[in-house]
């Protein structure tokens, strides 16, 4: 099994989500994060003191799969968070050794 | 204002009648609408201050230090109403000399239900006058915001206000030198906008700059909360300036009407100036302009008209958006809140201009006339002149030395850097803003 | 309300005396005690815009959008009151004609501490109805907030005010040509409700819904701040309708005892109908049902009595409900912060009905009678239609006028489809209003 | 308060003028300036309530539960209102007998513009007397917060209102039995603090604790919205305190200034024993003093003189700091918001003591003299003891079957435990208060 | 060593944190995350606009285990946080190469 | 390539973000967390009503890097977050399978 992290623009989460869904995969974990890259933040100017937002709101998907699923979930994620613009984000892939349904203690793809 | 304003009809005596022995004025009647109205405006500038102010303040700070500014302002409130009804007003208004009052009213000694303050309550009078005393030392915190220990804050203010306001509220409204000399300060650009504002660049420059400026942004934690207290103080300061006509009449309404105006006018012209030169308007831009405006009109607002309102609240936007800029950029002071550039750079600007503006020969600009006995713009502006240097040189003298000896007594002003760094609200007062 | 209460007595003559020609009117004394209370109603009307229907407005965005419609509301509240000082009170009050005033008053000339209108200051008269002219544009804002250029919307509501709000107000309050059918419209049910809320409805459909309307959830960024702006602005509106009283006594009161009822009403009918309709009563239901049950009573609350401001309450529930579902789920029109459902249609509702509530013949329902010359239910209905449909028509077409006119000035009233996303706070202001 | 202080003149002939048969008081005038002052006091009552309680108590629950609460203090808003018109006036002020009021005001039937009650219109009198029997049992929201079911929260506001509240104020206010012994009570420490107080209490045992109380943490969510409430609070107070004198003079005057300084004097206290106990003056705990020094001088603003207020302020925020730690670390009982140690022991506090500081013979102690006929402390003192423990035994019986009646028609007071652990936000009103 | 990266219910966080502690873990790194599963979220109304609120309010534990550790840290999760009730969520363990406690520059084991 | 995981004192921030670009790493992603360990939190009085506050504000910074970055980036991470007080953080390292730049498709140490 694969974890997937995927950091895309805030208002891309919705397509990305749909798009999971639509090859099979429902559970995502969410988180708000801060982006610091290539794209630019933005000066904010309070009272004249400049305050300089260098990073960019964006969100973090985990998402845990099966290795099958793996090429399709990221190609689904490639697609549908895809603006051709700076600072669309980041695909990252790890091993999963473990995974673990809490609620019955299935483990491996059973509990994905 | 209060008693200036009296006094142009028969100032000695008058002033006797009304305002140092007011128990003694047997011949006037209590006049309820009066009376109506500026239990009303109490109301009001005590809004001002709590929740007002202590919004706008709180809302500039850093979230960690959120709490810090709303109990800064609150314990203020408490202590100086304290310290009005034991000894404060007695020393302001009291009738003593032309430096200082008495000690007749202490405690509110000989102030009765029955008793008047010329045709209303001296109880309400005194209680308003309290509202002006709990707001000037409140302004002051925007200048030591985030850094000062509570104790010291706590012992400063009270200190400052028996040390600075009273006597100064004394010359200016209990009858004292400024009074006699005839000057314009129709609800509080010397007494209260210049006296704060001054003590504020003091403050600031002794306890020096919060750590990380200007080097580390420090943008404001919520700035809904600091709009929502602007538009309290907006709306308070009808009080602050319609009260200080102590009737409710057509002077009352026509200081209302100059001091929205200026306000209005004073937000638009921050709001275009940021617009010209940033390319955006803010909407802390437009509310510091209000407020500049609201401040320059202060000391103006009984003596001016609609037109000269309208020009008086663009120079206040002009020249306290640049006094902002260059006190933060050039100077590189950390006035943290930028009382100094907008309350005292506006009550400066406002207490010298009413001398224009209060002229009867402007055509849709005039005013309602000088003090009495003066008869030009250059007459009224050197009495202006007078008292706003002298009491910015008063004002900064004596805070300078009240820090240090607040200094000395509490082992330092400032929290320790630890402390500052992971914010007050914790460390001072073992709380925290938002578990939202 | 103003101009009609008094126009009962003796038409034309008073209101020569008491409007158009206030100074002359030497006769009249000034009145202390309504003066008292009209101060302090003009501080609450202000206090209903800023900050009021500000936070009302700003907690129902999304958060990145919140401090554009904090701007909108302030930037109005400065342009609307130099405009009004400059030209609207004069063109609204001013004799002129059945159509429009004349510009004996632009910049309050002639307007002295002690010129009066009736028995209060003229210059307090003039600044009353400015938080008037204030709040109405103000409203709009509802309609096309997180989209709007900041440029135009600032354009569009200044012309707004001059070319609807001003000759519509003089028809009304000023002596025009509704005003001499004899016209109810105590509190602004027509001149303030209706004009805002029709405007909206055509500012909706001219910009167009936001980007994601109606498939994307845009819910209230902070409910909190919503249900605040309703409390001030409920309490707000006891200026509103009972400062429209003019005076202290048991009209005003009798006014505020109305208003209440129908609030109370509208909030607690509101609430019933989501509970049985959806199975819970939400926060956001119940003080929509208070804005609608206070602007329903507002054209009727000089004239109708606390049984009748117990139905108009209930009917305002009902109505307004229905009217917002069939507007953002039939017609799937962007209206974001529904202001025409509520405001306008709570405007029609409350302008129609209080020609049955005003009867005195309704037992316990009853009011405290026609227009003067009007002696059925059927009669006063006549002319509210009258004035309803003709304010509805010119306003729907100014507003189309205008809105087109501002959008050739401005290159589209829209700002782009990009900074939408990004939202309003930094694309248009540079700022953001959390930073927790 | 209001009857009092009147009867005292020409006991029981002014009674049946002035509050019972106000509309035949012919021979007595409109004083506009009374009615000045009275609109704007009931409009700060009002603004009490909501929003000044709302966010009291508001921000000091859990995030899950913010609008919940909002919602309690708005619905029981709309339903005290209503119920006030329709019968609960009636039965408080209608004549009546020693026990309870009539039905000759149902419906406010018989209340014109015209007529009035003492010198004020009585459809102010009432309204006036409708903010009062708002906040009274929206106080009690605290102790059952974060679990009460909405409907039988609605159902228990209702029927303790017209039950509890409105019998006790016409004990008292309405020309009762009590008012017949010369009792106390300006301003509503016996009829709103104590009923509150105890009623509180009672439905925070019958409730039982909230799932995890004492063992979880329940910090406040949001700090800065209570100590905007508190500010609110304070400033309302003016017109629940200085407005029950019904008059604009300087009775009215007085009354703000001890409302002032006990308020001031209660939150100095509490920070100084926080200070002195735990090391760190708290932000809630300034302001907690604050509403336990303005809810102890409530029933004594109108008869003690600043001497004495600064002496109740001091007890009101000792005596009230150990009742809140007693009840919630010896006794465990908990009383959500500090309900009863605040107003309860408060108002009692302040019933009791008044029979001291009213006293003349206390030298810069000394208050405005006994009730007529009264000459002594004790004797003042007794009298105050009867109403005192009258009042909790019987608000505290009759909350009891109130509840235990409610729990039978409702199914049970509580949310399930689950909606519980979710929140009352969603799981009753299906919103959310922050999608910041 | 291993990076033991837990979803469960916000209110079950104490207990976790109490069932680590008692076998010897005290160190954990705790975010508040959005999760999407099977588990359903709710529909909230604003003046009749309906607004599905599809995600659900979890928060993600992480937790550096030795290798011995982690069998007893994952039972001690799954005992703690299991409601029986759909969404209690997840455990996912991946290999974690290097840990260096960076106030002494410890590694390995020592650093956890 | 390396996923490094760092959990430092938030005012530490902006000095390791700058230290990273100093060697040539420009992109982070960073979540705002609750850290509990060895560091105690404080205890807040709510009207006399004590309220253990057991976690601290911590920031978590996760880095991609290529294998070469890797060393140097751990040490500018130490030693610009290190203040030598108990709670200072640590630094996790955990395998990179894949890494996708969502913009372009690149894969592999191009997408970093
Ligand atoms: N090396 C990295 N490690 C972790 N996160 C990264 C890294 N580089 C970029 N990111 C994340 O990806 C986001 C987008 O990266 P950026 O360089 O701005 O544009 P692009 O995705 O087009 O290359 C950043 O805001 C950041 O959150
Ligand atoms: N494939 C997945 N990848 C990442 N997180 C997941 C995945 N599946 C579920 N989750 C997380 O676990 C939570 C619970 O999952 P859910 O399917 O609702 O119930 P259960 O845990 O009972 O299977 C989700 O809210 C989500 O945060
Ligand atoms: N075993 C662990 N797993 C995950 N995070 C940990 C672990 N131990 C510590 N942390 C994180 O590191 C932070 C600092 O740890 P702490 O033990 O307080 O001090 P130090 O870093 O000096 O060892 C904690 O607040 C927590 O966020």
């Amino acid at each position: 099994m694969k974890l997937i992290t995927a950091i895309v623009k805030p208002f891309k989460l919705d397509d990305v989500r749909e798009a999971l869904n639509d090859i099979g995969i429902a559970g995502v974990t969410v988180t708000e994060v801060k982006g610091f890259g290539r794209q630019r933040g933005h000066t904010e100017l309070y009272r004249g003191a400049e305050y300089v937002v260098d990073f960019l709101p964006k969100v973090k998907l985990e998402i845990a799969v099966s290795e099958e699923q793996l090429d399709s979930a990221i190609d689904a994620i490639v697609d549908s968070a895809n603006t051709n613009k700076i600072g669309d984000g980041k695909i990252f892939v790890t091993n999963l050794e473990k995974v673990i349904r809490i609620r019955t203690g299935e483990t491996g793809n059973e509990a994905l | 204002m209060h008693f200036i304003k009296t006094i142009k009809i028969t100032k000695i005596s008058l002033f006797l009648t009304l305002f140092i022995l007011p128990s003694l004025a047997v011949a006037d009647e209590l006049n309820g609408a009066n009376t109506a109205w500026i239990l009303t405006s109490t109301a009001l500038v005590l809004f001002m201050t709590i929740p007002g102010l202590a919004m706008f303040y709180a809302g500039l700070v850093r979230s960690k230090n959120v709490l810090s500014v709303f109990m800064q302002c609150f314990a203020i409130t408490c202590v100086a109403s304290i310290l009005w009804l034991v000894v404060g007003y007695s020393l302001a208004f009291g009738e003593g000399n032309a430096w200082i009052g008495d000690f007749s009213r202490v405690m509110f000694s000989g102030i009765d239900r029955e008793t008047l303050s010329g045709d209303i309550p001296e109880a309400l009078f005194a209680m308003f006058q309290m509202t002006f005393a709990i707001i000037t030392p409140a302004l002051i915190v925007g200048a030591f915001a985030e850094r000062m220990k509570f104790s010291a804050m706590l012992l400063f203010s009270g200190i400052w206000l028996l040390v600075v306001y009273v006597p100064v509220t004394h010359w200016i409204w209990g009858g004292g030198w400024l009074a006699e000399m005839g000057i314009y300060d129709f609800a509080g650009g010397l007494v209260v906008h210049i006296t704060a504002g001054v003590a504020a660049l003091v403050a600031a420059v002794v306890l020096g700059p919060r750590k990380g400026f200007p080097s580390t942004a420090m943008p404001p934690h919520n700035l809904t909360m600091t709009i929502v207290g602007a538009g309290m103080l907006w709306v308070g300061w009808f009080g602050f300036n319609g009260g200080s006509a102590l009737a409710a009449n057509g002077d009352a309404a026509m200081a209302i009407v100059v001091t929205h105006i200026s306000a209005s006018m004073g937000a638009f012209t921050w709001m275009v100036i940021e617009w010209k030169k940033f390319g955006k308007p803010s909407a802390l831009g437009a509310v510091t302009g209000m407020v500049a405006g609201l401040g320059t009109i202060t000391p103006a607002s009984g003596f001016v008209g609609p037109g000269g309102a309208l020009i008086i609240g663009l120079l206040a936007g002009i020249v306290c958006f640049s006094a902002t800029q260059y006190i933060k950029r050039v100077l590189k002071i950390d006035d943290s809140l930028d009382v100094f550039p907008v309350h005292g750079v506006g009550g400066i600007l406002g207490s010298l201009i009413v001398a224009v503006f209060a002229s009867t020969e402007l055509g849709v600009f005039s005013g309602y006339g000088f003090a009495d006995g003066i008869s030009s713009i250059a007459g009224q502006f050197s009495i202006q002149a007078i008292g706003v240097v002298s009491i910015i040189v008063f004002t900064a003298i004596a805070t300078y030395v009240i820090l240090k000896l607040v200094s000395a007594l509490t082992g330092g002003l400032r929290v320790d850097s630890e402390d500052e760094v992971q914010g007050l609200d914790v460390t001072s007062h073992e709380e925290t803003g938002y578990n939202l």
